[in-house]
């Protein structure tokens, strides 16, 4: 079987000002694949991500969707071309109610009225179902725990992602329990047919679900990995020190 | 100096013209329906001699103090001005007096005119037509009157209503209503008709004024008697059909006009008017007489 | 670990009266405003609260109440309309010169003043949303350019400052008596405007809770950056509202020009901030996101009550802006009470 | 893994011209803005570029400047404040009224006139931190009962809209010259008031950049939520902003008191917009959290220049805010776009 | 030894409008000791830190700093009792540079003057050792990425930190190396005698450096344990089926 790359980059870049976020990146995200993107802190996920979601334009390389280049003016762009999105930090509106927020940009419609009584259950549903258990959805998201709000942005991807979902450290603020839960839907998305982008830190949560690794380090990539190329011990090793995490262990100890 | 040689020979001791033209300076917001017609007789007469007038207008003392230095840098040929605030000008007329530009008065502030070096006042201050208006309004049997000020702290509407409360020898109320809100006027004039019978006297200082306190007084289902300032079309029409009692003309048209021909007599021939004294322009009133004729002249731009 | 009826009753929610729950909803704090001014005056001024009274202080309120809707409507979109007040001076001015110097017909001339202000409206939307400048400033300059517009052409065509004799102009029967009309109830007759002001209100809350218009201008409007990385098309949510202003302008200048036959060059300079004064009494918030249209609506109300209500008590006309504002202040603060305890926290 | 020498270059910073770096700063944008608004008119009127000239529109650029300095402040710091322009008209009120109804001395009446500004400031910015609602309401409260009071009182005390005869008060002289005066410079006369706009600038300037003060304006406009969770007194702060624009307003007030020895008292209505509009044509951000002083003193200076110039090119009046609006919104457009290019983006 | 417990609640409370956020939480922290506070999304772990930092204010139970009831009206009093927190979400102003960020509301003085010049150095320096290398101290903290402004918030608390420092989820947003850093910083700060409460969701991150644990849920208390009481697999146990990551990663594999 050879998959079909749904979104690609070649040698992509992007510059704020004086700041040179990222460099010469290329990479690729087929169907049925999950695409888990590794580095430091500032190392350029989120710009990456920006840019495959029509947030940033790219300023050198070419991005191409289904083998064509493009260069999308707004997230709607990418949107329409089924890509969607968890952002870290673009992620709601604090003031709006939680059913809202949930079907901001796609509202179902009832005739020329938006459906609310359906945009309630769904979103209530699809909340429930990932362990959330909101209390009242006409609550406004700004009211909501750090990690109810990512997972609300979480089901909101989920419910609506087309064929490429890009998911920007989805599990960073979530419990075991939740971020369990996310995995398990990414792996059912793959299972779909549908190609992920993955951002996290946690090397236990990239590895089980990850396909293939890109890492990236101070705006520029370090390689891209299969999964048979690497085991989790390297990729953990390549994460910057993360088997530290053992030693450290004995050395936080009282002395 | 020596423009038209229509005009009188210019003498060796007038001032000389630089060519800059004439500078009328007022009190009026830019749009202000009595200002306007100023400004039409000041434009009408600099076309009829063939200067450049400019006319600006600032109901803020300081900024029409501001206006008048400007025309000093700019050496113009003679400024026209109107002095609703004396002591505010003083200093800045004293600079154009100095700077040898004659300057004319019009329109209020004629105690101060020569003191500062006007050559002449032309005009008429509002006192004396709010005095006007109150003895016909006593005569017409008002005895408790409304005046609309369509401005608060405007110096020269309070003077129009404070000249009418001295002739009327009735009670004078003022209403303080937005001139930028045709309906909030119509309004707030309603209620206080509406909740004091006794007025039976409205006085407004403004055309537009005029016309929504009358639909005011037919909403309230009142008798009193509407008098105005100043004219416009709709004025004339009211006054023909009785709605309106008459309307104080200042003809104004004459503040503009003529001080522009003082100065252009004074420049080519040193020609002083009025002897020291002022150059009353009125005030005339409009009525159901003679409405029919200034009609046409209202609608005009010219009464 | 779980408790097993949750939809039934979740033990982390708190019992609650119904007058709390009600409260705190926008309109429902401008409501408790509105029923403290109009008890004040009420109280205190028999003609105040006589049909008449109503009737009259009703009437600036509608041309208000429609105006204060739009312009809520844009607050909660994240925007400004400086330009709303002049724009209605515009129509109005619009409407008068081409049916009496031009011979329009009254309806014909007023599609015209409609399409200008579209225009206008569209202006204002395209060139913040391009330039990314703040819309006070751009529509600052529009409200100054038009200004100078209402100015300069009303005196370049007819040499006064304003434009009059509506009532000779054909068509001008049946369009004064839907716009400009009043209607018999009970012996009073009140001004039909206050009909338009129902139908634009109750419009403009149909838009905002339940279409997905409504759900796009509260996005913008709370943090544009997110909406539109969800895709919601930010640029042209914001440029229907200002054109949304500009009908309502229009809508509201056309009333007035009808009724009274004549339109001055300055008419509605200034009254673009009664309009924001309103929606904000009515509990919009100027950074956005966040407001209602019924709350705009009664905003204008207490606006209208509170500035007729002075007169009707016979105060002192000196004192006039004093007791305005004080007013004011204490009916914003009546509603900012009662929310606050109604809702305790929010960020 | 890491690049030796860190310090001395990263290899993450793209090299940018110093003209790109010195354009972000929101206060070299303004500088565009008004090279560009003097080249405009200097180049058709020369009047405008002579000594004389300058002085002329350097002279309300002045008065204006000190409160849009302030403005600014208090606009950073995420407030606005619409009393600000009544307030000069209350503060030359007490002035004059004092000095000569009831005998004060001029400099006395001007002490009295500084504590009446700084409680009224103070009253503003302790009702907005407590009751927190938005300041735009609060002092529009403020303004017009200020207005009412302006009025009121100069009514019942002299019984006429104005007071007038401060050239004739003890300490008139030594007063005028210090507010008031002219400096002759190149035998042209400048005025004194430009003095006290540098003098208020470099001070404003000083405290945004170089104090903890200035720290905390930033971020209570920024955040106040965040501002206040580290520690920030917001409160204080805000206060104290409210406060500041009070003694500006009445720096203001007495400035053109003692030099028009005259008050109106419907002086200063209107102006608190100019104010917030300088700010912004100088790069304040009306949501807060950003701007500068010296920004604001050059916005100060094309609103003066705009205002001005047009009169000196002899357009007619009729037309003058057309051309005023257009004026600005160029600036203001020519100002953002130095600014996008230079930083390209910035949520 | 017996610590000299700093802070102390005895059966805390709050509610939002209708919500129960937090209900009868008794929990201490004492000097030289990490108290890890454990829980679901949702379960008032951020409530229950920001009625200890005087961002909110409990309204039931009692709340005691060295044995005295108090309730603060604003973070300034807790500071002033030398408590310093990192918030999981009233973190920074986006619009001011990452110096002044950092010394905000602890301005260094040279005179009258804010002493930039330190103000800078003291950022740049306290960022590198967190393993944070800022191109530029004067960048507005709104473009940095999600974990550097993370760590400029905890270099800033642990910088300032006088007796105890609070965390919340200060590792979610940091790469392996950043995280690892943070633990160390934890618990120099309690070998200094500091008191520190610390939230996460990892219970790598939890275990090592913790001396106590607190579990939240719903918004109640479920006990509190010493380091004697719990190891390491029944803490991952009760964070809610934290040992399903190890299934999961079969499960996650391609059927
Ligand atoms: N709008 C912007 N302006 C200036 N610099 C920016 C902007 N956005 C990002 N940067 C810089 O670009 C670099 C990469 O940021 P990015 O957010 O992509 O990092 P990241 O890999 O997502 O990091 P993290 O894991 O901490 O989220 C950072 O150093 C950041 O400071
Ligand atoms: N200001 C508020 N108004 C209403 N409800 C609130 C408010 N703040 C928090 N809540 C509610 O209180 C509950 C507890 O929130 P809290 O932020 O303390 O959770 P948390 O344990 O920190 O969760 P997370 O791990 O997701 O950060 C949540 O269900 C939230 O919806
Ligand atoms: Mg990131
Ligand atoms: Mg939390």
């Amino acid at each position: 079987m050879i998959p079909q790359t749904i979104l690609e980059t070649r040698g992509i870049g992007k510059t704020f000002g004086s700041v040179l976020a990222l460099r010469d990146v290329s990479m690729g995200v087929a169907a049925g694949q999950v695409m888990c993107v590794l580095g430091d802190n500032g190392a350029g996920k989120s710009t990456l991500i920006k840019i495959l979601s029509g947030v940033h334009r790219h300023d050198a390389g070419a991005y191409l969707v289904d083998g064509q280049e493009v260069s999308f003016g707004s997230p709607r762009e990418a949107l329409d071309r089924g890509i969607a999105t968890v952002y870290q930090d673009l992620a709601m509106i604090p003031l709006m109610s939680v059913w809202r927020n949930f079907f901001l940009g796609s509202e179902p419609r009832k005739g020329p009225a938006f459906d609310v009584a359906k945009a309630r259950r769904v979103a209530r549903e699809e909340l429930r179902a990932m362990g959330i258990d909101i209390r009242d959805v006409d609550q406004p998201v700004g009211t909501l725990s750090g990690g109810e709000r990512q997972s609300v942005a979480i089901a909101r991807a989920v419910h609506f992602g087309a064929r490429v979902l890009i998911l920007d450290e989805p599990t960073s603020a979530l419990g075991v329990k939740q971020a369990g839960v996310v995995l398990r839907y990414i792996a059912r998305a793959r299972d779909r047919g549908l190609g992920v982008v993955f951002i996290t830190h946690n090397p236990h949560h990239a590895y089980p679900v990850g396909d293939r690794f890109l890492l990236l380090n101070r705006g520029a990539s370090m390689g891209e990995y299969g999964k048979d190329d690497i085991t989790a011990q390297e990729l953990t090793a390549l994460m910057a020190g993360g088997a530290e995490l053992e030693e450290l262990a004995h050395e936080l100890r009282r002395e | 100096g020596g423009q038209q040689s229509a005009a009188p020979p210019a003498s060796s001791a007038a001032p000389q013209a630089s060519g800059a033209g004439f500078s009328v300076i007022t009190h009026g917001a830019p749009g202000d329906s009595f200002w306007d017609v100023v400004k039409n007789g000041a434009e009408a007469a600099g076309k009829q001699y063939g200067v450049k007038v400019t006319y600006q207008g600032d109901g803020d003392p300081a900024k029409q103090s501001q206006l008048i230095d400007q025309a000093v840098s700019e050496k113009v040929d003679g400024i026209v001005v109107s002095m609703a605030n004396p002591d505010a000008l003083k200093e800045a007329i004293g600079k154009a007096v100095a700077a040898k530009i004659p300057v004319v008065t019009i329109n209020s502030g004629a105690e101060s005119s020569k003191e500062f070096g006007a050559i002449t006042h032309v005009g008429q201050s509002e006192d004396v037509a709010g005095r006007g208006a109150g003895e016909q309004l006593k005569a017409a049997g008002v005895t408790k009157l409304l005046c609309v000020i369509h401005e608060a702290g405007n110096v020269g509407l309070d003077q129009r209503c404070k000249g009418a409360e001295q002739t009327l020898g009735g009670t004078v109320e003022r209403l303080q209503v937005d001139v930028s809100n045709l309906a909030d006027v119509t309004s707030k004039v309603t209620a206080k008709l509406q909740s004091d019978q006794q007025v039976n006297g409205v006085l407004s200082l403004n055309p537009a004024i005029a016309i929504a306190a009358r639909d005011a007084i037919k909403d309230a289902g009142s008798q009193a008697k509407l008098a105005t300032f100043d004219l416009s079309a709709d004025v004339v029409t009211a006054i023909n059909d009785g709605e309106i009692l008459f309307a104080v003309d200042q003809q104004q048209y004459l503040q503009g006009y003529l001080p522009i021909t003082f100065l252009r007599l004074y420049n080519t021939n040193l020609n002083t008017v009025g002897g020291g004294l002022a150059v009353n322009t009125g005030p005339g009133f409009v009525t159901k007489d003679n409405a029919a004729q200034v009609a046409k002249l209202a609608e005009a731009g010219t009464r | 670990m779980t408790v097993p009826a949750q939809a039934a009753a979740d033990e982390r929610v708190a019992h609650v009266g119904l007058a709390r729950r009600l409260l705190i909803r926008p309109e429902l704090g401008a409501v408790v405003g509105l029923v403290a001014v109009f008890v004040f005056f009420a109280a205190q001024s028999p003609v105040f609260r006589s049909p008449d009274g109503i009737a009259n202080w009703l009437d600036p309120a509608a041309t208000l109440g429609i105006m204060a809707v739009a312009v809520a409507l844009l607050m909660i979109g994240g925007e400004f309309d400086l330009s709303a007040g002049v724009l209605t001076g515009t129509s109005g001015l619009i409407l008068v010169t081409l049916a009496t110097r031009f011979g329009f017909n009254v309806w014909l001339a007023m599609l015209v003043g409609l399409v200008v202000a579209l225009a206008i409206g569209f202006a204002n939307g395209l060139v913040v949303t391009r330039t990314r400048l703040p819309s006070f400033i751009v529509t600052l300059g529009t409200f100054l350019m038009l200004q100078g517009i209402n100015l300069g052409v009303t005196k370049a065509i007819t040499g006064t400052v304003q434009v009059s004799g509506l009532r000779r102009a054909d068509g001008f029967e049946s369009a004064n008596a839907i716009f400009a009309g009043t209607i018999e109830i009970g012996g009073t007759s009140f001004r039909v405007a206050i009909l338009w002001w129902i139908l634009v209100t109750a419009v403009a809350t149909w838009v905002l809770m339940r279409s997905r218009a409504g759900n796009w201008i509260f996005a913008v409007g709370g943090n544009e950056h997110a909406a539109r990385a969800v895709g919601v098309p930010a640029a042209r949510t914001k440029i229907a509202l200002f054109m949304t202003t500009a009908v309502a302008a229009w809508l509201v200048g056309s009333i007035l020009a009808l009724r009274y036959t004549s339109v001055q060059a300055n008419i509605g300079i200034g009254q673009e901030f009664i309009y924001i004064i309103a929606a904000v009494i009515g509990g919009c918030l100027l950074t956005g996101g966040y407001g209602s249209a019924i709350g705009a609506a009664i905003g204008a109300v207490i606006f209208g009550m509170a500035d007729k209500g002075i007169v009707f008590l016979g105060w002192d006309a000196d004192w006039f802006k004093f007791f305005l504002g004080g007013m004011l202040l204490l009916a914003t603060l009546a509603n900012r009470l009662v929310r606050r305890y109604a809702e305790e926290v929010r960020h």
